[in-house]
Protein backbone atom coordinates (compact mmCIF):
# COMPACT_ATOMS: atom_id res chain seq x y z
CA UNK A 1 0.00 0.00 0.00
CA UNK A 2 1.21 3.40 -0.43
CA UNK A 3 0.14 6.64 0.55
CA UNK A 4 0.54 10.07 -0.98
CA UNK A 5 0.20 13.76 0.47
CA UNK A 6 -0.93 16.02 -1.86
CA UNK A 7 -1.34 19.58 -0.07
CA UNK A 8 -4.89 18.86 1.98
CA UNK A 9 -5.58 16.05 0.22
CA UNK A 10 -4.06 12.18 1.18
CA UNK A 11 -4.63 9.38 -1.83
CA UNK A 12 -4.39 5.64 -0.27
CA UNK A 13 -3.39 3.40 -3.21
CA UNK A 14 -5.07 0.04 -1.86
CA UNK A 15 -3.93 -3.13 -3.12
CA UNK A 16 -4.63 -6.73 -3.13
CA UNK A 17 -7.45 -8.68 -0.89
CA UNK A 18 -8.86 -6.69 1.39
CA UNK A 19 -10.71 -9.08 4.11
CA UNK A 20 -11.03 -8.85 7.58
CA UNK A 21 -7.79 -10.61 8.54
CA UNK A 22 -6.19 -7.13 6.35
CA UNK A 23 -9.01 -5.16 7.22
CA UNK A 24 -7.29 -4.55 10.82
CA UNK A 25 -4.03 -4.54 9.33
CA UNK A 26 -4.79 -1.75 6.58
CA UNK A 27 -6.58 0.70 9.10
CA UNK A 28 -3.68 0.79 11.58
CA UNK A 29 -1.27 2.21 8.48
CA UNK A 30 -4.00 4.95 7.29
CA UNK A 31 -4.93 5.98 10.24
CA UNK A 32 -1.90 7.12 11.44
CA UNK A 33 -1.61 8.95 8.08
CA UNK A 34 -4.60 10.73 8.58
CA UNK A 35 -3.24 11.64 12.74
CA UNK A 36 -0.17 13.02 10.92
CA UNK A 37 -1.80 15.05 8.04
CA UNK A 38 -4.97 16.09 9.13
CA UNK A 39 -6.24 16.00 5.06
CA UNK A 40 -8.97 17.82 4.29
CA UNK A 41 -9.90 14.96 1.49
CA UNK A 42 -9.32 11.28 1.71
CA UNK A 43 -8.96 9.73 -1.42
CA UNK A 44 -8.81 5.45 -1.20
CA UNK A 45 -8.04 4.45 -4.66
CA UNK A 46 -8.93 0.74 -5.14
CA UNK A 47 -7.16 0.42 -8.30
CA UNK A 48 -5.12 -2.55 -7.15
CA UNK A 49 -8.11 -3.99 -5.39
CA UNK A 50 -8.47 -7.68 -6.14
CA UNK A 51 -10.72 -8.76 -3.87
CA UNK A 52 -13.50 -7.37 -0.67
CA UNK A 53 -15.78 -7.95 1.57
CA UNK A 54 -18.09 -6.36 3.65
CA UNK A 55 -14.62 -6.14 5.70
CA UNK A 56 -14.13 -3.84 3.17
CA UNK A 57 -17.44 -1.44 3.59
CA UNK A 58 -16.20 -1.48 7.36
CA UNK A 59 -13.17 0.13 6.56
CA UNK A 60 -14.40 2.76 4.20
CA UNK A 61 -16.89 3.67 6.98
CA UNK A 62 -14.70 3.82 9.66
CA UNK A 63 -12.45 6.29 8.08
CA UNK A 64 -15.11 8.37 6.75
CA UNK A 65 -16.29 8.74 10.68
CA UNK A 66 -13.12 9.80 10.91
CA UNK A 67 -12.78 12.47 8.59
CA UNK A 68 -16.39 13.52 9.26
CA UNK A 69 -15.07 14.54 13.18
CA UNK A 70 -13.05 16.94 12.29
CA UNK A 71 -15.07 18.72 8.91
CA UNK A 72 -12.78 16.33 5.96
CA UNK A 73 -14.24 14.34 3.31
CA UNK A 74 -13.74 11.46 1.59
CA UNK A 75 -13.58 9.57 -1.67
CA UNK A 76 -13.59 6.63 -3.57
CA UNK A 77 -11.62 6.36 -6.87
CA UNK A 78 -11.03 3.55 -9.59
CA UNK A 79 -13.78 0.91 -7.83
CA UNK A 80 -13.09 -2.08 -10.12
CA UNK A 81 -16.58 -3.59 -11.04
CA UNK A 82 -16.68 -6.38 -8.52
CA UNK A 83 -16.16 -4.12 -5.73
CA UNK A 84 -18.71 -1.78 -6.77
CA UNK A 85 -21.53 -4.85 -6.54
CA UNK A 86 -21.02 -4.99 -2.58
CA UNK A 87 -20.11 -1.21 -2.15
CA UNK A 88 -24.12 -0.78 -3.76
CA UNK A 89 -25.14 -3.33 -1.21
CA UNK A 90 -23.76 -0.55 1.63
CA UNK A 91 -25.33 2.47 0.26
CA UNK A 92 -21.97 3.73 -0.24
CA UNK A 93 -22.51 6.37 -3.05
CA UNK A 94 -24.54 8.23 -0.77
CA UNK A 95 -21.79 8.36 1.89
CA UNK A 96 -18.34 8.88 -0.12
CA UNK A 97 -18.00 10.58 -3.46
CA UNK A 98 -17.36 8.05 -6.44
CA UNK A 99 -14.75 8.76 -8.97
CA UNK A 100 -13.71 7.33 -12.54
CA UNK A 101 -15.84 4.20 -11.46
CA UNK B 1 -29.99 -34.35 -8.18
CA UNK B 2 -26.97 -36.45 -8.30
CA UNK B 3 -23.81 -35.72 -6.01
CA UNK B 4 -21.04 -35.07 -8.41
CA UNK B 5 -18.78 -34.45 -5.81
CA UNK B 6 -18.18 -32.62 -2.59
CA UNK B 7 -15.47 -31.84 0.07
CA UNK B 8 -15.34 -31.57 3.55
CA UNK B 9 -12.94 -28.94 5.04
CA UNK B 10 -11.97 -28.04 8.90
CA UNK B 11 -9.67 -25.57 9.85
CA UNK B 12 -9.21 -23.26 12.87
CA UNK B 13 -10.42 -19.77 13.48
CA UNK B 14 -7.53 -18.06 12.43
CA UNK B 15 -7.69 -15.18 10.57
CA UNK B 16 -5.49 -16.57 7.58
CA UNK B 17 -7.87 -19.23 7.37
CA UNK B 18 -9.88 -16.12 5.26
CA UNK B 19 -8.53 -16.32 2.64
CA UNK B 20 -7.59 -20.29 2.36
CA UNK B 21 -11.07 -21.16 2.58
CA UNK B 22 -12.30 -18.82 0.27
CA UNK B 23 -9.59 -20.09 -2.40
CA UNK B 24 -10.20 -23.59 -1.62
CA UNK B 25 -14.31 -23.84 -2.05
CA UNK B 26 -13.59 -21.69 -5.56
CA UNK B 27 -10.77 -24.34 -6.99
CA UNK B 28 -13.44 -26.95 -5.75
CA UNK B 29 -16.50 -24.69 -7.68
CA UNK B 30 -14.26 -24.58 -10.58
CA UNK B 31 -15.20 -28.05 -11.86
CA UNK B 32 -18.34 -26.40 -12.66
CA UNK B 33 -16.59 -23.93 -14.82
CA UNK B 34 -17.58 -20.40 -13.36
CA UNK B 35 -18.01 -17.58 -14.80
CA UNK B 36 -15.09 -14.98 -13.04
CA UNK B 37 -18.16 -13.08 -12.19
CA UNK B 38 -19.48 -16.53 -9.72
CA UNK B 39 -16.36 -16.76 -8.76
CA UNK B 40 -16.28 -13.16 -7.42
CA UNK B 41 -19.20 -13.97 -5.83
CA UNK B 42 -19.08 -17.37 -4.20
CA UNK B 43 -15.18 -16.30 -2.93
CA UNK B 44 -17.15 -12.93 -1.15
CA UNK B 45 -19.72 -14.78 0.43
CA UNK B 46 -17.61 -17.97 1.81
CA UNK B 47 -15.37 -15.23 3.27
CA UNK B 48 -18.35 -13.11 4.55
CA UNK B 49 -19.30 -16.54 6.56
CA UNK B 50 -16.15 -17.48 7.54
CA UNK B 51 -15.20 -14.24 8.64
CA UNK B 52 -18.20 -14.60 10.69
CA UNK B 53 -17.20 -17.88 12.66
CA UNK B 54 -13.73 -16.00 13.46
CA UNK B 55 -15.26 -12.80 14.98
CA UNK B 56 -18.09 -13.65 16.27
CA UNK B 57 -18.39 -17.10 16.82
CA UNK B 58 -15.26 -17.84 18.74
CA UNK B 59 -14.99 -14.03 19.32
CA UNK B 60 -11.29 -14.19 21.76
CA UNK B 61 -10.88 -17.54 21.30
CA UNK B 62 -9.88 -20.67 18.65
CA UNK B 63 -11.83 -23.34 17.48
CA UNK B 64 -12.72 -25.61 13.99
CA UNK B 65 -14.91 -24.18 11.05
CA UNK B 66 -16.38 -26.84 9.43
CA UNK B 67 -16.54 -26.65 5.96
CA UNK B 68 -18.41 -28.47 3.65
CA UNK B 69 -19.20 -28.36 -0.14
CA UNK B 70 -20.65 -29.90 -2.70
CA UNK B 71 -21.85 -30.16 -6.67
CA UNK B 72 -25.01 -31.66 -8.18
CA UNK B 73 -26.13 -32.69 -11.63
CA UNK B 74 -28.43 -29.47 -11.99
CA UNK B 75 -24.94 -27.45 -11.41
CA UNK B 76 -26.09 -26.00 -8.21
CA UNK B 77 -23.32 -25.58 -5.76
CA UNK B 78 -24.13 -26.08 -2.34
CA UNK B 79 -21.92 -24.45 0.92
CA UNK B 80 -22.43 -25.25 4.73
CA UNK B 81 -20.24 -23.49 7.22
CA UNK B 82 -20.27 -23.98 10.62
CA UNK B 83 -18.85 -22.68 13.91
CA UNK B 84 -19.60 -24.49 17.48
CA UNK B 85 -19.50 -21.02 19.20
CA UNK B 86 -21.17 -18.85 20.61
CA UNK B 87 -24.61 -18.84 18.31
CA UNK B 88 -26.54 -16.56 17.62
CA UNK B 89 -29.80 -15.15 19.88
CA UNK B 90 -31.79 -13.50 17.30
CA UNK B 91 -31.28 -14.99 14.09
CA UNK B 92 -33.73 -12.49 12.24
CA UNK B 93 -32.38 -9.54 14.05
CA UNK B 94 -28.73 -10.67 13.34
CA UNK B 95 -29.33 -10.83 9.42
CA UNK B 96 -31.10 -7.19 9.31
CA UNK B 97 -28.93 -5.47 7.19
CA UNK B 98 -26.12 -2.74 8.97
CA UNK B 99 -27.04 -4.93 12.13
CA UNK B 100 -23.76 -5.88 14.09
CA UNK B 101 -23.15 -6.43 17.61
CA UNK B 102 -19.39 -5.81 16.76
CA UNK B 103 -19.41 -1.95 15.55
CA UNK B 104 -16.08 -1.37 17.68
CA UNK B 105 -13.91 -4.22 15.23
CA UNK B 106 -15.59 -2.22 12.14
CA UNK B 107 -18.09 -4.79 11.22
CA UNK B 108 -20.42 -3.14 8.88
CA UNK B 109 -23.38 -5.28 9.78
CA UNK B 110 -23.76 -6.42 6.00
CA UNK B 111 -22.12 -9.78 6.06
CA UNK B 112 -25.26 -11.40 5.52
CA UNK B 113 -26.78 -9.10 3.24
CA UNK B 114 -23.80 -9.62 0.91
CA UNK B 115 -24.33 -13.93 1.13
CA UNK B 116 -27.88 -13.10 0.53
CA UNK B 117 -27.20 -11.16 -2.42
CA UNK B 118 -24.40 -12.70 -4.08
CA UNK B 119 -25.90 -16.13 -3.28
CA UNK B 120 -29.06 -17.88 -4.79
CA UNK B 121 -30.15 -18.96 -1.37
CA UNK B 122 -29.20 -18.73 1.93
CA UNK B 123 -30.42 -20.56 5.46
CA UNK B 124 -28.92 -19.93 8.88
CA UNK B 125 -29.57 -21.61 11.92
CA UNK B 126 -27.74 -21.05 15.17
CA UNK B 127 -28.70 -22.00 18.90
CA UNK B 128 -27.10 -19.94 21.33
CA UNK B 129 -24.04 -21.86 23.54
CA UNK B 130 -24.26 -24.63 20.41
CA UNK B 131 -23.05 -23.04 17.33
CA UNK B 132 -24.22 -21.66 13.70
CA UNK B 133 -24.68 -23.38 10.45
CA UNK B 134 -24.93 -21.25 7.44
CA UNK B 135 -26.09 -23.10 4.28
CA UNK B 136 -25.75 -21.21 1.15
CA UNK B 137 -26.88 -22.29 -2.73
CA UNK B 138 -25.81 -21.07 -6.14
CA UNK B 139 -26.73 -22.57 -9.32
CA UNK B 140 -24.02 -21.79 -11.67
CA UNK B 141 -24.81 -20.69 -15.72
CA UNK B 142 -23.58 -23.04 -18.21
CA UNK B 143 -20.82 -21.50 -19.75
CA UNK B 144 -20.06 -22.05 -23.37
CA UNK B 145 -16.88 -24.41 -23.39
CA UNK B 146 -14.36 -23.12 -26.59
CA UNK C 1 7.67 -26.13 17.02
CA UNK C 2 4.53 -24.03 17.29
CA UNK C 3 1.95 -25.44 14.77
CA UNK C 4 1.12 -22.11 13.30
CA UNK C 5 -1.86 -23.20 11.22
CA UNK C 6 -3.19 -26.71 10.08
CA UNK C 7 -6.01 -27.51 7.70
CA UNK C 8 -8.06 -31.17 7.43
CA UNK C 9 -9.56 -31.96 3.99
CA UNK C 10 -11.95 -35.09 3.16
CA UNK C 11 -12.81 -35.70 -0.54
CA UNK C 12 -13.90 -38.59 -2.32
CA UNK C 13 -11.63 -40.37 -4.57
CA UNK C 14 -13.12 -39.14 -8.01
CA UNK C 15 -10.33 -38.13 -10.45
CA UNK C 16 -11.56 -34.52 -10.69
CA UNK C 17 -9.86 -34.15 -7.07
CA UNK C 18 -6.47 -34.48 -8.24
CA UNK C 19 -6.57 -31.05 -9.32
CA UNK C 20 -8.70 -29.49 -6.34
CA UNK C 21 -6.76 -31.11 -3.73
CA UNK C 22 -3.23 -29.91 -4.82
CA UNK C 23 -4.81 -26.46 -5.46
CA UNK C 24 -6.02 -26.14 -1.80
CA UNK C 25 -3.01 -27.40 -0.53
CA UNK C 26 -1.02 -24.63 -2.46
CA UNK C 27 -3.35 -22.44 -1.31
CA UNK C 28 -2.82 -23.70 2.17
CA UNK C 29 0.60 -23.20 2.06
CA UNK C 30 0.62 -19.49 0.73
CA UNK C 31 0.76 -18.38 4.14
CA UNK C 32 4.54 -18.99 4.07
CA UNK C 33 5.20 -17.40 0.87
CA UNK C 34 6.81 -19.63 -0.80
CA UNK C 35 8.49 -19.28 -4.00
CA UNK C 36 6.67 -20.42 -7.12
CA UNK C 37 9.32 -23.29 -7.67
CA UNK C 38 8.15 -24.78 -3.81
CA UNK C 39 4.51 -24.35 -5.07
CA UNK C 40 4.93 -26.50 -8.46
CA UNK C 41 7.34 -29.19 -5.94
CA UNK C 42 4.30 -29.32 -3.09
CA UNK C 43 1.56 -29.25 -6.48
CA UNK C 44 3.17 -32.02 -7.93
CA UNK C 45 3.94 -34.18 -4.80
CA UNK C 46 -0.05 -33.76 -3.57
CA UNK C 47 -0.83 -34.73 -7.21
CA UNK C 48 0.90 -37.94 -7.37
CA UNK C 49 -0.16 -38.78 -3.33
CA UNK C 50 -4.21 -37.89 -4.41
CA UNK C 51 -3.63 -39.70 -7.76
CA UNK C 52 -2.25 -43.23 -5.72
CA UNK C 53 -5.37 -43.36 -3.20
CA UNK C 54 -7.71 -42.88 -6.55
CA UNK C 55 -5.43 -45.45 -8.75
CA UNK C 56 -4.42 -48.06 -6.75
CA UNK C 57 -6.11 -47.32 -3.03
CA UNK C 58 -9.47 -47.63 -4.12
CA UNK C 59 -8.74 -48.71 -7.87
CA UNK C 60 -12.20 -49.68 -9.27
CA UNK C 61 -14.66 -48.30 -6.76
CA UNK C 62 -15.37 -44.91 -4.62
CA UNK C 63 -13.80 -43.84 -0.93
CA UNK C 64 -12.44 -41.11 1.15
CA UNK C 65 -9.32 -39.07 0.42
CA UNK C 66 -8.28 -37.86 3.82
CA UNK C 67 -5.69 -34.92 3.49
CA UNK C 68 -3.84 -33.72 6.88
CA UNK C 69 -1.56 -29.88 6.73
CA UNK C 70 0.02 -28.11 9.27
CA UNK C 71 3.02 -25.59 8.89
CA UNK C 72 5.21 -24.90 12.10
CA UNK C 73 7.16 -21.74 13.39
CA UNK C 74 10.19 -23.66 11.59
CA UNK C 75 8.32 -22.45 8.48
CA UNK C 76 8.16 -26.30 7.88
CA UNK C 77 4.86 -27.50 6.00
CA UNK C 78 3.73 -31.10 6.73
CA UNK C 79 1.11 -32.98 4.22
CA UNK C 80 -0.01 -35.91 5.08
CA UNK C 81 -2.44 -37.95 2.36
CA UNK C 82 -4.11 -41.42 3.79
CA UNK C 83 -6.55 -44.00 1.73
CA UNK C 84 -8.81 -46.60 4.13
CA UNK C 85 -8.44 -48.59 0.34
CA UNK C 86 -6.28 -52.05 -0.56
CA UNK C 87 -3.23 -51.12 1.21
CA UNK C 88 0.65 -52.05 -0.21
CA UNK C 89 1.84 -55.53 0.75
CA UNK C 90 5.91 -54.35 0.28
CA UNK C 91 6.33 -50.59 0.32
CA UNK C 92 9.77 -50.81 0.04
CA UNK C 93 9.37 -52.36 -3.27
CA UNK C 94 6.52 -50.21 -4.23
CA UNK C 95 8.77 -47.17 -3.29
CA UNK C 96 11.15 -48.68 -5.78
CA UNK C 97 11.70 -46.53 -8.92
CA UNK C 98 9.70 -47.40 -12.23
CA UNK C 99 8.37 -50.37 -10.07
CA UNK C 100 4.25 -50.08 -10.41
CA UNK C 101 1.39 -52.64 -10.29
CA UNK C 102 -0.67 -50.52 -12.92
CA UNK C 103 1.19 -50.40 -16.10
CA UNK C 104 -2.17 -50.97 -18.30
CA UNK C 105 -3.29 -47.63 -16.76
CA UNK C 106 0.19 -46.04 -18.09
CA UNK C 107 1.33 -45.17 -14.97
CA UNK C 108 5.29 -44.76 -14.85
CA UNK C 109 6.21 -46.14 -11.25
CA UNK C 110 7.67 -42.41 -10.64
CA UNK C 111 4.74 -41.28 -8.27
CA UNK C 112 7.04 -42.26 -4.89
CA UNK C 113 10.36 -41.14 -6.72
CA UNK C 114 8.80 -37.42 -7.40
CA UNK C 115 7.12 -36.93 -3.78
CA UNK C 116 11.05 -38.02 -2.28
CA UNK C 117 12.65 -35.78 -4.97
CA UNK C 118 10.22 -32.49 -4.35
CA UNK C 119 10.16 -32.47 -1.01
CA UNK C 120 12.58 -32.99 1.88
CA UNK C 121 11.04 -36.07 3.52
CA UNK C 122 8.54 -38.67 2.57
CA UNK C 123 7.03 -41.73 4.75
CA UNK C 124 4.71 -44.43 3.50
CA UNK C 125 3.14 -46.78 6.68
CA UNK C 126 0.00 -49.28 4.73
CA UNK C 127 -1.38 -52.20 5.69
CA UNK C 128 -2.78 -54.47 3.43
CA UNK C 129 -6.89 -54.30 3.65
CA UNK C 130 -6.49 -51.14 5.67
CA UNK C 131 -5.04 -48.24 3.82
CA UNK C 132 -1.98 -46.46 3.09
CA UNK C 133 -0.52 -43.00 4.53
CA UNK C 134 1.74 -40.89 3.14
CA UNK C 135 3.60 -38.52 5.00
CA UNK C 136 5.68 -35.46 3.34
CA UNK C 137 7.57 -32.81 4.68
CA UNK C 138 8.75 -29.45 3.03
CA UNK C 139 10.81 -26.72 4.69
CA UNK C 140 10.10 -23.72 2.94
CA UNK C 141 12.71 -21.10 2.24
CA UNK C 142 12.46 -17.42 3.59
CA UNK C 143 11.34 -15.24 0.58
CA UNK C 144 12.73 -11.69 0.76
CA UNK C 145 9.38 -9.25 1.59
CA UNK C 146 9.14 -7.02 -1.10
CA UNK D 1 -4.85 -29.53 -27.45
CA UNK D 2 -4.17 -29.27 -31.36
CA UNK D 3 -2.87 -31.28 -33.79
CA UNK D 4 -1.32 -30.43 -36.56
CA UNK D 5 -0.15 -32.65 -39.39
CA UNK D 6 2.98 -32.26 -41.51
CA UNK D 7 4.07 -34.81 -43.66
CA UNK D 8 5.57 -37.45 -42.02
CA UNK D 9 5.52 -35.25 -38.98
CA UNK D 10 2.33 -34.88 -35.97
CA UNK D 11 2.88 -31.91 -34.19
CA UNK D 12 0.75 -32.22 -30.69
CA UNK D 13 0.36 -28.86 -29.06
CA UNK D 14 -0.51 -29.86 -25.34
CA UNK D 15 -1.59 -27.18 -22.96
CA UNK D 16 -3.14 -26.85 -19.04
CA UNK D 17 -2.61 -29.36 -16.71
CA UNK D 18 -1.52 -32.70 -17.04
CA UNK D 19 -2.34 -35.08 -14.16
CA UNK D 20 -3.98 -38.49 -14.16
CA UNK D 21 -7.63 -37.07 -14.43
CA UNK D 22 -6.56 -35.63 -18.07
CA UNK D 23 -3.63 -37.80 -19.64
CA UNK D 24 -6.52 -40.30 -20.01
CA UNK D 25 -8.65 -37.79 -22.45
CA UNK D 26 -5.43 -36.68 -23.85
CA UNK D 27 -4.03 -40.36 -24.56
CA UNK D 28 -7.08 -41.36 -26.32
CA UNK D 29 -7.20 -37.94 -28.74
CA UNK D 30 -3.39 -38.43 -29.60
CA UNK D 31 -3.93 -42.22 -30.63
CA UNK D 32 -6.92 -41.46 -32.56
CA UNK D 33 -4.28 -39.31 -34.77
CA UNK D 34 -1.38 -41.92 -34.39
CA UNK D 35 -3.87 -44.48 -35.89
CA UNK D 36 -5.19 -42.88 -38.68
CA UNK D 37 -1.57 -41.00 -39.62
CA UNK D 38 0.96 -43.28 -38.34
CA UNK D 39 3.59 -40.55 -37.99
CA UNK D 40 7.24 -41.37 -38.57
CA UNK D 41 7.78 -38.51 -36.16
CA UNK D 42 5.87 -37.37 -33.28
CA UNK D 43 6.16 -34.07 -31.52
CA UNK D 44 4.92 -33.54 -28.55
CA UNK D 45 5.28 -29.61 -27.56
CA UNK D 46 4.87 -29.01 -24.08
CA UNK D 47 4.85 -25.04 -24.31
CA UNK D 48 1.39 -24.43 -23.06
CA UNK D 49 1.70 -27.05 -20.17
CA UNK D 50 1.64 -25.57 -16.66
CA UNK D 51 1.30 -28.44 -14.36
CA UNK D 52 2.24 -31.94 -14.97
CA UNK D 53 2.88 -34.70 -12.27
CA UNK D 54 4.30 -38.27 -13.57
CA UNK D 55 0.60 -39.20 -15.33
CA UNK D 56 2.69 -37.27 -18.08
CA UNK D 57 5.60 -38.93 -18.09
CA UNK D 58 3.16 -42.42 -18.40
CA UNK D 59 1.70 -40.84 -21.38
CA UNK D 60 5.01 -39.72 -23.37
CA UNK D 61 6.28 -43.35 -22.38
CA UNK D 62 3.14 -44.73 -23.85
CA UNK D 63 3.59 -42.64 -27.10
CA UNK D 64 7.02 -43.49 -27.37
CA UNK D 65 6.48 -47.53 -27.27
CA UNK D 66 3.58 -46.89 -29.52
CA UNK D 67 5.88 -45.36 -32.33
CA UNK D 68 8.99 -47.80 -31.11
CA UNK D 69 6.68 -50.57 -31.97
CA UNK D 70 6.69 -49.29 -35.92
CA UNK D 71 9.80 -47.54 -36.27
CA UNK D 72 8.35 -44.17 -35.45
CA UNK D 73 10.21 -41.35 -32.79
CA UNK D 74 8.82 -39.67 -30.57
CA UNK D 75 10.53 -36.27 -29.70
CA UNK D 76 9.75 -33.04 -27.00
CA UNK D 77 9.28 -29.92 -27.44
CA UNK D 78 9.50 -26.69 -25.70
CA UNK D 79 9.29 -28.36 -22.35
CA UNK D 80 8.79 -25.44 -19.29
CA UNK D 81 11.55 -25.52 -16.86
CA UNK D 82 9.49 -26.84 -13.60
CA UNK D 83 8.42 -30.08 -16.13
CA UNK D 84 11.86 -30.54 -17.12
CA UNK D 85 12.46 -31.51 -13.31
CA UNK D 86 9.95 -34.57 -13.84
CA UNK D 87 11.17 -35.75 -16.73
CA UNK D 88 14.61 -35.66 -15.54
CA UNK D 89 13.85 -37.90 -12.93
CA UNK D 90 12.45 -40.39 -15.52
CA UNK D 91 15.39 -39.94 -17.44
CA UNK D 92 13.34 -39.50 -20.99
CA UNK D 93 16.02 -37.56 -22.10
CA UNK D 94 17.62 -40.95 -23.20
CA UNK D 95 14.28 -41.83 -24.89
CA UNK D 96 12.97 -39.17 -26.83
CA UNK D 97 14.90 -36.36 -28.44
CA UNK D 98 14.46 -33.25 -26.18
CA UNK D 99 14.48 -29.48 -28.72
CA UNK D 100 14.36 -26.20 -27.61
CA UNK D 101 14.60 -27.05 -24.06
N1 LIG E 1 -21.18 -17.39 13.29
C1 LIG E 1 -21.76 -16.50 14.13
N2 LIG E 1 -21.77 -16.73 15.47
C2 LIG E 1 -22.35 -15.85 16.33
N3 LIG E 1 -22.95 -14.71 15.92
C3 LIG E 1 -22.99 -14.43 14.62
C4 LIG E 1 -22.41 -15.30 13.65
N4 LIG E 1 -22.60 -14.77 12.43
C5 LIG E 1 -23.27 -13.62 12.61
N5 LIG E 1 -23.52 -13.40 13.92
C6 LIG E 1 -24.25 -12.26 14.50
O1 LIG E 1 -25.00 -11.62 13.46
C7 LIG E 1 -24.61 -10.25 13.35
C8 LIG E 1 -24.72 -9.78 11.93
O2 LIG E 1 -23.80 -10.49 11.11
P1 LIG E 1 -23.34 -9.90 9.72
O3 LIG E 1 -24.55 -9.54 8.92
O4 LIG E 1 -22.41 -10.88 9.09
O5 LIG E 1 -22.60 -8.55 10.05
P2 LIG E 1 -21.20 -8.30 10.79
O6 LIG E 1 -20.34 -9.52 10.69
O7 LIG E 1 -20.61 -7.15 10.05
O8 LIG E 1 -21.53 -7.95 12.22
C9 LIG E 1 -23.22 -10.20 13.91
O9 LIG E 1 -22.87 -8.90 14.37
C10 LIG E 1 -23.32 -11.20 15.08
O10 LIG E 1 -23.95 -10.64 16.19
N1 LIG F 1 -2.31 -45.45 -1.89
C1 LIG F 1 -1.90 -46.64 -2.36
N2 LIG F 1 -2.64 -47.75 -2.14
C2 LIG F 1 -2.23 -48.97 -2.63
N3 LIG F 1 -1.11 -49.15 -3.34
C3 LIG F 1 -0.32 -48.07 -3.59
C4 LIG F 1 -0.69 -46.78 -3.12
N4 LIG F 1 0.27 -45.91 -3.52
C5 LIG F 1 1.18 -46.64 -4.20
N5 LIG F 1 0.84 -47.94 -4.25
C6 LIG F 1 1.59 -49.06 -4.90
O1 LIG F 1 2.93 -48.62 -5.13
C7 LIG F 1 3.25 -48.69 -6.52
C8 LIG F 1 4.22 -47.58 -6.90
O2 LIG F 1 3.61 -46.31 -6.72
P1 LIG F 1 4.16 -45.05 -7.49
O3 LIG F 1 5.63 -44.94 -7.25
O4 LIG F 1 3.34 -43.88 -7.10
O5 LIG F 1 3.97 -45.36 -9.05
P2 LIG F 1 2.64 -45.50 -9.93
O6 LIG F 1 1.53 -44.76 -9.25
O7 LIG F 1 3.02 -44.88 -11.22
O8 LIG F 1 2.33 -46.97 -10.03
C9 LIG F 1 1.92 -48.63 -7.22
O9 LIG F 1 1.97 -49.18 -8.51
C10 LIG F 1 1.03 -49.41 -6.27
O10 LIG F 1 1.20 -50.80 -6.43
Amino acid sequence: MRIDVDGDQLIVYLEGEIDHHRAGLLREEIDEAIDIHRPLLLTLDFGGVTFMDSSGIGLVMGRWRLLNEYGGICELDHIPPHLRKVMRLAGLEKLANFRNS
Amino acid sequence: MKILNSMRLKVPSKSSNEAFVRVAVAAFAAQLDPTCEEIADIKTAVSEAVTNCIVHGYRDKIGEIYIYARITSDRKLTIRIADKGCGIENIEKAMEPLYTTAPEGERSGLGFTVMESFMDRLKVTSKPGVGTTVTMEKKLSGRDKE
